[in-house]
């Protein structure tokens, strides 16, 4: 072969992001980007990096912190032209601005018979496991996919974060993409140029024949490593990343049940009341007659997430837990 | 009165306060014969505020309102067929029927809705003026909001905004002295809710809300403040609402005295308007009562055309979620 | 029989609101009532009239129109030795004060590693079919019940109305009392002074043997209906009304299913992401062998609530679609 | 300085800077070393202002704190070990490892908590002074917050509703000039946050944040107001941070010039009271440096009672939820 193999580019999750909203303020004249620290610093965890000095003032702007502000700076904007890419730093702090997500962000379009298009982009952090206590560790996804009028991905990898990015912010609705700041560091393989990732779609990350595993976020990579110990008691388990939760792609899950027969719901989210729930009901009314054990959930406690690195430990799920708790469901 | 406005300048503020009036005395009307469901909110008392402000603005200027929104989209220009269609829900209506009187809206006109929830309008209204800005426009984006709405924390965070980005608004605080049941005093330590404006780095000004060329004035100066690039205002008018919170009855209630609504009323914004029109010889009693007459007739219609519209299909429930 | 047979006290729900409300003002020094118009007014659905006139302006506050600032009124408050009731006018307003409910009141206890006390009562009104269209109709308890460090009530009745208020306002921890304002006028039985409905026990509404529908707040009463329209096609449908949803008794629900083998769940909520999907994934695992059809659920469409009555009256959850459903379901 | 303030409180309020500045530099260390997980934010440039105030108060006083707690925790009488054991995340820390810096409170010594919300403080201090009113007492409560949390509306919502039932309560704005690392001018477009009190109809205070006995002062005008009934006050106390808005680096960032640091650093306002305090031959630098030494040896005592302390048990876990 005379031709020299093309290494892939591998790119950490944070400067996927960056090149995902990077393309976005490249083809789209009406995005711009807000939030707090996101233009001097480059957002707390730097994944603005550098667009400031790109795109210029006019493109990246730095916000007071007034959540329910930026948050309705980007419905006017967007109700009026603009498609702004809004930065809500934790998601925790949604409830700063709940009702601008809420009761207009999410509403708006339909309380106005279809006149209004609020094609908002919002990104932001989730995840425990940084010792940021109960207050900046929270995984709150189960509030956004409650309400229509949202869509809502959780990118699990750089590829998928990037691509998601630019789907969201070509997508003519309000999009909140969902990040994990446990996985900032996290290497993968990243495209230069435009792509996406379609915001509807499953994807099979590890095919299996006698068990599934739909995981959520970060929670696919620790799904992938409980697949791996699962193999040794005979557990070949497919793991499925919906990728976007709203809308959620049931098809591709319930196809799997229907062939492995046996599946779990893993997210980070707080079990009770968690969007697993959500799916786990689906599963058992769409494949009830396929199903040889109950559909298994893991999430966290209930419990606030603790600042503790001792406690934190065990409350965010993991490999082992999950693993341990699909030995349990199925009994071997 | 200055004596510069031009007379069809004052005719047309004249109009849009007589079409705001009727049209929500027929609704009024309308609700109490069971026609209109839900919650009505009536702009009546305060229609100098809508009409001074809205005759200086454009179609690609942007309004946000408040729960008491007939009286913004009228003077923005709504018609009232389609109006009164929508507080019917109907399926003709602006929003066809999904809104109601709470959220009606028309994007052509740039009115950016009614907003159920008190406070909601600021923040969008400086989202929009953001915009204005940022796509190069001399557009104005204007937040009606009350005495109440004030204390909200999202008003706050508007204000501070449009003021730290120099943005094209101007917010409008119709201070009517209530929210709800509550009077102003139990519910704020201040009188001029203008006073916050110094807090945020903008001028405040406070005009009465019951003299529609003053509120006209002030509103043009903000305005073109505003289109200048020089950035906000807090512009407080001093209202009064002649009928309840919500619905119809405006005498004998437990949280004001018959005595203030009289008081307030002999200050009746069309009337006085209408004083001055015949002193300067503008417009007689017997124009304004054609005035009255013509647009009477047009809210007839717009009765007969909700009347007789239909309502949404149930398949329509599931429409319109997303784009 | 020499003495008079005793009348049993009938009252509306809005006025054993009131009742319970008094019952605390009564037995509760430290306790007070804050919230927007709820005193000079009585609130906007009258169901605090007459307290301010009985217990003075001291125990009875109308706020300014500041919901973030009435919750944090009831966690600066309750920690330092108070017992708030605090008014949320309408259960669309969570989105104001989401950061008080979420981040502060059901957080600081576990934050402070036990050293704080919430006693926080907050009463709102949920539900659709007034005309109140997307912002004053919503049904949000599953974004409470994802919240560890809270309790969520939605009393379904007058008689539970008020003995779940004083169970709440006599509990240490913040409970939400979730009312539904097309109850207001409903009428029933409501023994005149103090009275406790515990605020973990499901309620076994109407006994029935081959099948189980678990019904929430006013949805229980068009359940109950259902149950009628049933008994046709040969159902006997239980109905419970778990009446607490966090914590939840999933002991009385699952010992129903085991006995009926069939089950749904209906709730006036959005049906994706309601806290349905928590209870349908929670029977299947624990009653996964008892289970002759997929669990059920109802609950309302993935849109905001329309304003227009020929749209909500197919958006709101009721009798008929549930004994439709269930027939469905349960293939009659 | 004021000549009628007695030299034990004058020592006092030293005494507690000194005790901030010293814990807080270890901890710096303690984080650097891996000890400390999680966000740090110091508060070391800002003692003034916590021992100004907190000197006034008794235990029943309440304060609310911000992400940058330490100082206000040590203020109001926080013990270095516990402490120390909480930023560790050891289970005889005062939350039991389960709040760590942002969340470190001592309720027995009125301490509300650090809060991890920015604008969280302010709600809960208007909550307790509300509580302290309701009770009869004449407490206060103290709720201390940044210049970028002035932008938040929970503070505005709290500021008013304070004004409205003349709770005593003081807010304190520490108005360090920034935001994380937005500075001032580009969060807001006033210069003195105190601007926003007449709005709310309460007094504004500006003082030099950096000077403990100006602090002292306004902040003793504003508690006495406060004990006697008459309603909040805002203070606003201009200082600085010399460290990072989150860990330890002080010089070389990018969005502050070393420049300013080393302006401000002249003003360092342990110096600038030890000089005074030697100036009034009330402390020599002998004795000063007495007073380090023995805290400095508190503070080794602290590391050492937190390096030995055990981490929660994972029982622990689930505990705390409900009472
Ligand atoms: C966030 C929110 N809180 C409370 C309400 C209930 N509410 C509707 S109108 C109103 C009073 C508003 O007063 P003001 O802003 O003065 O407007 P006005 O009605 O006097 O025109 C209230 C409290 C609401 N709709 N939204
Ligand atoms: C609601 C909320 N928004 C944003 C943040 C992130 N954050 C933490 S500290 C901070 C800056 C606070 O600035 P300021 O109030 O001036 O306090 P300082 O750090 O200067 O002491 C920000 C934005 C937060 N913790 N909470
Ligand atoms: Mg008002
Ligand atoms: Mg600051």
């Amino acid at each position: 072969m005379a031709e020299a193999q093309e290494q892939p580019r591998m790119l950490p999750y944070v400067a996927a992001i960056t090149d995902g909203v990077r393309q976005v303020l490249s083809e789209q004249p009406d995005a711009f980007v807000a939030g707090e620290d996101v233009a001097g610093a480059g957002g707390v965890y730097g994944y603005y990096n550098g667009l400031l000095a790109e795109f210029g003032p006019e493109r990246v702007y730095d916000t007071p912190i007034s959540e329910a502000g930026i948050v309705g700076l980007g419905v006017g904007a967007s109700a009026t032209g603009c498609r702004p890419i809004i930065d809500l730093m934790f998601m925790d702090f949604l409830g700063e601005c709940m009702d601008e997500v809420a009761n207009q962000l999410a509403k708006m379009r339909y309380m106005f018979g279809g006149h209004a298009t609020l094609p908002v982009t919002m990104l932001t952090m989730a995840g425990a496991g940084a010792s940021l206590a109960a207050q900046h560790s929270q995984s709150l996804e189960a509030w956004l996919c409650h309400l229509p009028g949202l869509k809502v991905c959780m990118p699990a990898t750089p590829y998928d974060a990037k691509g998601m990015i630019i789907a969201a912010a070509r997508d003519d609705n309000p999009v909140i993409v969902v990040l994990n700041k446990m996985s900032l560091a996290m290497m993968g393989e990243v495209p230069e140029g435009p792509y996406e990732v379609p915001l509807a779609e499953a994807n099979i990350i590890r095919p299996g024949t006698n068990f599934t595993i739909v995981a959520m976020g970060r929670m696919t990579h620790e799904a992938l490593s409980a697949a791996e110990q699962l193999k040794d008691v005979g557990i070949d388990a497919e793991v499925i990343d919906p990728r976007t939760i709203q809308p959620l792609d049931m098809d591709t899950i319930v196809a799997s049940v229907k062939k492995t027969h046996r599946i779990m719901v893993v997210h980070e989210a707080v079990r009770f009341g968690g969007i697993g729930g959500e799916i786990a009901a689906q599963i058992q009314e769409h494949a009830f007659d396929y199903l040889d054990a109950p559909v298994g959930r893991v999430g966290a406690p209930f419990s606030p997430v603790p600042f503790s690195p001792a406690l934190e430990a065990v409350y965010v799920p993991n490999a082992d837990r999950i693993a341990a708790e699909a030995k349990q469901l199925l009994g071997v | 009165m200055s004596t510069d406005i031009p007379n069809e300048t004052l005719l047309d503020i004249h109009r849009r306060m007589v079409r705001i009036r009727l049209f929500e005395e027929a609704a009024g009307k309308m609700m109490e014969n069971g026609k209109i469901p839900g919650a009505l909110h009536l702009y009546v008392g305060e229609e100098a505020v809508a009409s001074g402000v809205m005759v200086h603005l454009r179609n690609t200027d942007w309004v946000t309102s408040t729960h008491r929104g007939h009286g913004h989209l009228i003077a923005k220009g709504g018609e009232f067929d389609r109006m009164m269609a929508e507080l019917f829900g109907c399926a003709t209506g602006y929003n066809k029927g999904k809104g109601g009187s709470m959220h009606i809206c028309n994007m052509e006109l740039g009115m950016l809705g009614a907003n159920g929830i008190v406070g909601g309008g600021p923040p969008i209204a400086m989202g929009a003026g953001f915009s204005n800005k940022f796509r190069g426009t001399d557009d104005v984006s204007i937040s009606f909001f009350g005495d109440g709405a004030s204390n909200e924390g999202s008003v706050h965070e508007a204000a501070n905004m449009a003021a730290l980005y120099k943005l094209p608004v101007v917010f409008v605080c119709e201070n009517n002295g209530y929210g709800e049941y509550t009077p102003q005093r139990n519910h704020q330590a201040i009188v001029d809710v203008a006073d916050r404006a110094a807090g945020y780095g903008m001028p405040g000004v406070v005009v009465d809300g019951m003299d529609a060329i003053a509120v006209y004035e002030a509103a043009g100066q903000a305005i073109a403040r505003a289109r200048a690039g020089e950035g906000p205002t807090l512009l407080e008018c001093k209202t009064y609402r002649f009928y309840d919170h919500v619905g119809v009855r405006g005498m004998g209630m437990t949280y004001r005295t018959d005595e203030e609504l009289e008081q307030w009323m002999q200050r009746d914004p069309i009337q006085l308007m209408e004083q001055r029109l015949a002193e300067q010889e503008i417009l007689s009693a017997e124009e304004a009562q054609a005035v009255h007459d013509e647009i009477a007739g047009q809210v007839e219609a717009a009765v007969e055309f909700a009347n007789s519209s239909p309502m949404p299909e149930p398949s329509a429930l599931l429409e319109d979620v997303y784009a």
